[in-house]
């Protein structure tokens, strides 16, 4: 019998990590509610003006997406890692490039996408104009994929750590500014009624160069952290 | 060329190499850094637009360039221990992170100090300084990834890793840091002009950037000898060092 | 036997240091087919690390090289049986990456280890030892020929030991290979050949 | 030098504790990154000749021994 096609065993790995997604709803239900709670906690820090909101809205809602992001990214690999499905993985005749795509892959549409689908509604709330709402999901979603890509190798690298979860932020985070410079920047340009394209086309450079190098990283990672 | 990698590969002779060689680097690192720094201090003329305080440029600009050039030291080195699994490159990497950060850390410091008097704050997030804040961060990050590990083989894989990530990801920070910054820049704060420098204030400028880097080089290498000899504890080179008493 | 066979795997020259001991120094030996190969040694003397050596899991940290020449199948101290998926899924998963297996084969080999009924609940509900099961069900099914196993037999009872020892003892006549280790002698009518940490190869 | 006198060196026209205190800062990191490797070193010599006297037993092993 032969292997399967990388692809068709990525697409099953997808599968898989979807399926053990919506058997615990509460993973998928946690970054919508964390980031649902952290759009409460501004106009408490910073006064219920609504221009203000306003003004700040594009920085807000994407530094909120950044940190639900960060905060998941940390658990992609850890109880594969626990259980020895990791192991199996890197043993399996397959290339864990491929592999660890399917990863980011659930991931992104977990996270990623839900938020970016969900932020209309928090957009709104903080008066964000509905002009710059088509731009802020567009954005999300580009700039989540590559968010995703990063996070996960600051997964990988600490999956086998057994206190990862502040290291991680420290590794990830500098990573994670040029995503939110020009993040939050494309949703600032659609408020002021400027061109958001340019910003939009650098996120999708910064996405298709994520996309061929980071797997790279995370797969070195991995087998390091399998090995300490 | 061969037998000079493989000698290369050899903590003994790379342990005596270096002793040889910081013989003659540290001295003259230590001139050619009061030289540029006294220069700089008393020598100069100040800059017509911001007095004296300019003269913190002998040591801000110098510490962040040696402070950027050894994370790229420090990817390199670990590019080598990843592909080649030459062990120095990860004593070389490892020696390189506590140098850099310092180093960042001296460029931080000396650039909000500069600040105050110039802008009027202690702070301004100004495209360079928040470069190398986040510098400052991805060597922090370098250092507490390897100090996480128990295994410190794996620790210096990974900290490779991570160090090719940073180096790929540093152009793109720096850019995108730039860009957002001359975005958001108000038009009365302006960096003064780093392309209209008077070769009077360049020479001692580039004098004290070379003994930086000399500066870095010796560091490095002294971190090295001290990580040699702790991997090599129960190597018989390391004892005999050890029993010989008071050896340089 | 009486041609050469080519090796399976093959171990040159393995060192292994841990905290400053050695675990273990030189140690050389090839896999043949028909190998029934079982390393020895107390608690904390390697057997594990050497295993994830010869498996490829442990590329850093020894000395020495090992060759694989075929596609192995390892098994080591955890499951990977997810608590969320059934016994059905998690099987069809650990066997994915080695080819297309149907329903029915999926369900022959875990009535195999004795989880007829199981199938389809879910794993959480199962115990360790069942765990244990849906993941050597996976022999039932491997087209590999080398069997790296990690202590194959914890958490298993008297009769699935049983089983399990008349399944490696086929595995090897039919050409396969198998290296594990194990705290019991194996009581089977087969040559098994022992590699002390310490010694090397015991023919 | 470019002061006429030390005051005014001291002072630098009002910027004076900023550039001393930065140039203060700068040699103290520097000595600290300078000074810190070798004592490392040297403390780990110590350390492991101490370490080999006492498992021989013998405090006036010397080199040719080892």
């Amino acid at each position: 019998m032969s292997p399967p096609g990388s692809l068709q065993f990525c697409v099953r790995l997808l599968r898989r990590q979807l399926v053990l997604a919506v058997r615990r709803p509460i993973e998928i239900g946690n970054p919508l509610l964390f980031f649902a709670m952290v759009v409460a906690l501004f106009p408490l820090g910073l006064g219920p003006a609504p221009d203000q909101l306003a003004g700040f809205a594009p920085g807000i809602l994407w530094i909120i997406a950044l940190l639900s992001n960060l905060l998941t990214s940390d658990a992609v690999f850890r109880s594969d890692f626990e259980d020895g499905s990791l192991e199996q993985l890197l043993l399996a005749p397959q290339p864990l490039f491929i592999s660890v795509l399917a990863y980011i892959g659930a991931h992104w549409l977990i996270t990623g996408l839900l938020l970016a689908l969900v932020s209309p509604v928090f957009a709104l709330m903080l008066n964000l104009p509905g002009s710059a709402v088509g731009t802020l999901v567009l954005s999300l979603l580009l700039g989540s994929g590559v968010l995703s890509l990063v996070g996960c190798i600051g997964a990988a690298l600490t999956v086998g750590l057994k206190r990862g979860g502040m290291l991680i932020s420290l590794l990830v985070l500098p990573l994670y500014m040029p995503v939110l410079i020009f993040g939050s920047a494309a949703v600032k340009a659609a408020v002021t009624g400027a061109a958001a394209g340019p910003y939009l086309a650098i996120l999708g450079a910064m996405l298709c160069l994520a996309i061929a190098l980071s797997p790279l990283a995370i797969a070195a990672g991995l087998r390091i952290s399998i090995d300490a | 060329m061969w037998s000079f990698f493989h000698k290369l590969g050899s903590p003994p002779w790379l342990y005596s190499i270096s002793g040889v060689i910081l013989r003659w680097l540290l001295p003259i690192t230590l001139v050619a850094l009061a030289v540029g720094l006294t220069w700089g201090l008393l020598f100069t003329v100040p800059d017509f637009r911001q007095g004296n305080s300019y003269r913190i440029i002998y040591i801000h600009v110098p510490a962040a360039v040696v402070a950027l050039a050894g994370y790229y030291v420090m990817a390199i080195a670990g590019a080598i221990n990843l592909i080649w699994k030459m062990k120095m490159a990860d004593v070389a990497m490892k020696s390189a992170a506590p140098v850099g950060a310092a180093l960042t850390f001296v460029a931080l410091l000396t650039g909000a100090i500069w600040g105050k008097p110039t802008w009027g704050t202690w702070w301004v997030w100004d495209a360079r300084i928040t470069s190398m804040l986040i510098l400052l961060f991805l060597y922090l990050g370098v250092i507490a990834l390897y100090e996480a590990f128990d295994n410190k083989e794996a620790a210096g894989k990974a900290c490779a890793v991570l160090c090719l990530v940073g180096m790929v990801n540093i152009p793109i920070i720096y850019k995108s840091v730039d860009w957002w910054y001359s975005l958001h820049q108000p038009a009365s704060i302006k960096f003064t002009g780093d392309s209209s420098i008077d070769t009077s204030m360049l020479y001692p400028l580039l004098l004290t950037i070379a003994a930086f880097y000399a500066l870095f080089t010796c560091c490095l290498l002294m971190n090295m000898r001290a990580e040699l000899l702790q991997r090599g504890a129960r190597t018989s080179w390391v004892k005999k060092l050890a029993l010989a008493g008071k050896s340089t | 036997m009486g041609h050469v066979s080519a090796p399976l795997l093959a171990a040159h020259a393995i060192s292994l240091e841990r905290g400053g001991r050695e675990l273990f120094q030189d140690l050389s030996f090839e896999v043949l087919p028909g190998h029934l190969l079982q390393i020895e040694g107390p608690n904390g003397a390697g057997k594990t690390s050497l295993i994830r050596i010869l498996a490829g899991l442990s590329r850093y940290g020894f000395d020495g090289r090992v060759s694989r020449y075929t596609a192995l199948l390892y098994l080591g101290h955890q499951s990977g049986v997810k608590a969320l998926l059934t016994p059905r899924e998690n099987l069809a998963w650990h066997v994915a990456g080695e080819g297309q297996y149907s329903d029915e084969q999926i369900e022959t080999a875990l009535a195999k280890v004795g989880l007829y009924g199981f199938e389809d609940v879910p794993s959480h509900a199962l115990s360790a030892g069942q765990h244990r099961r849906v993941n050597l069900a996976r022999l039932y099914l491997s087209q590999c020929p080398l069997w790296l196993l990690d202590e194959p037999f914890t958490a298993i009872d008297k009769t699935g030991v049983l089983e399990l020892e008349a399944l490696l003892v086929r595995h090897v006549e039919a050409g396969g290979a198998v290296v594990m280790t194990s705290h019991q002698a194996l009581q089977v009518t087969y040559e098994v050949r022992y590699l002390s940490l310490v010694e090397g190869l015991i023919l | 030098m470019y002061f006429d006198s030390f005051d005014a060196l001291l002072t630098m026209g009002g910027h004076g504790g900023f550039v001393w205190s930065a140039y203060l800062i700068t040699i103290l990191v520097m000595a600290a990154i300078l000074i810190a490797p070798g004592r490392r070193r040297k403390k780990f010599l110590r350390q492991l000749a101490g370490e080999l006297k006492r498992s021989r037993g013998d405090p006036n092993i010397t080199e040719e021994e080892v």
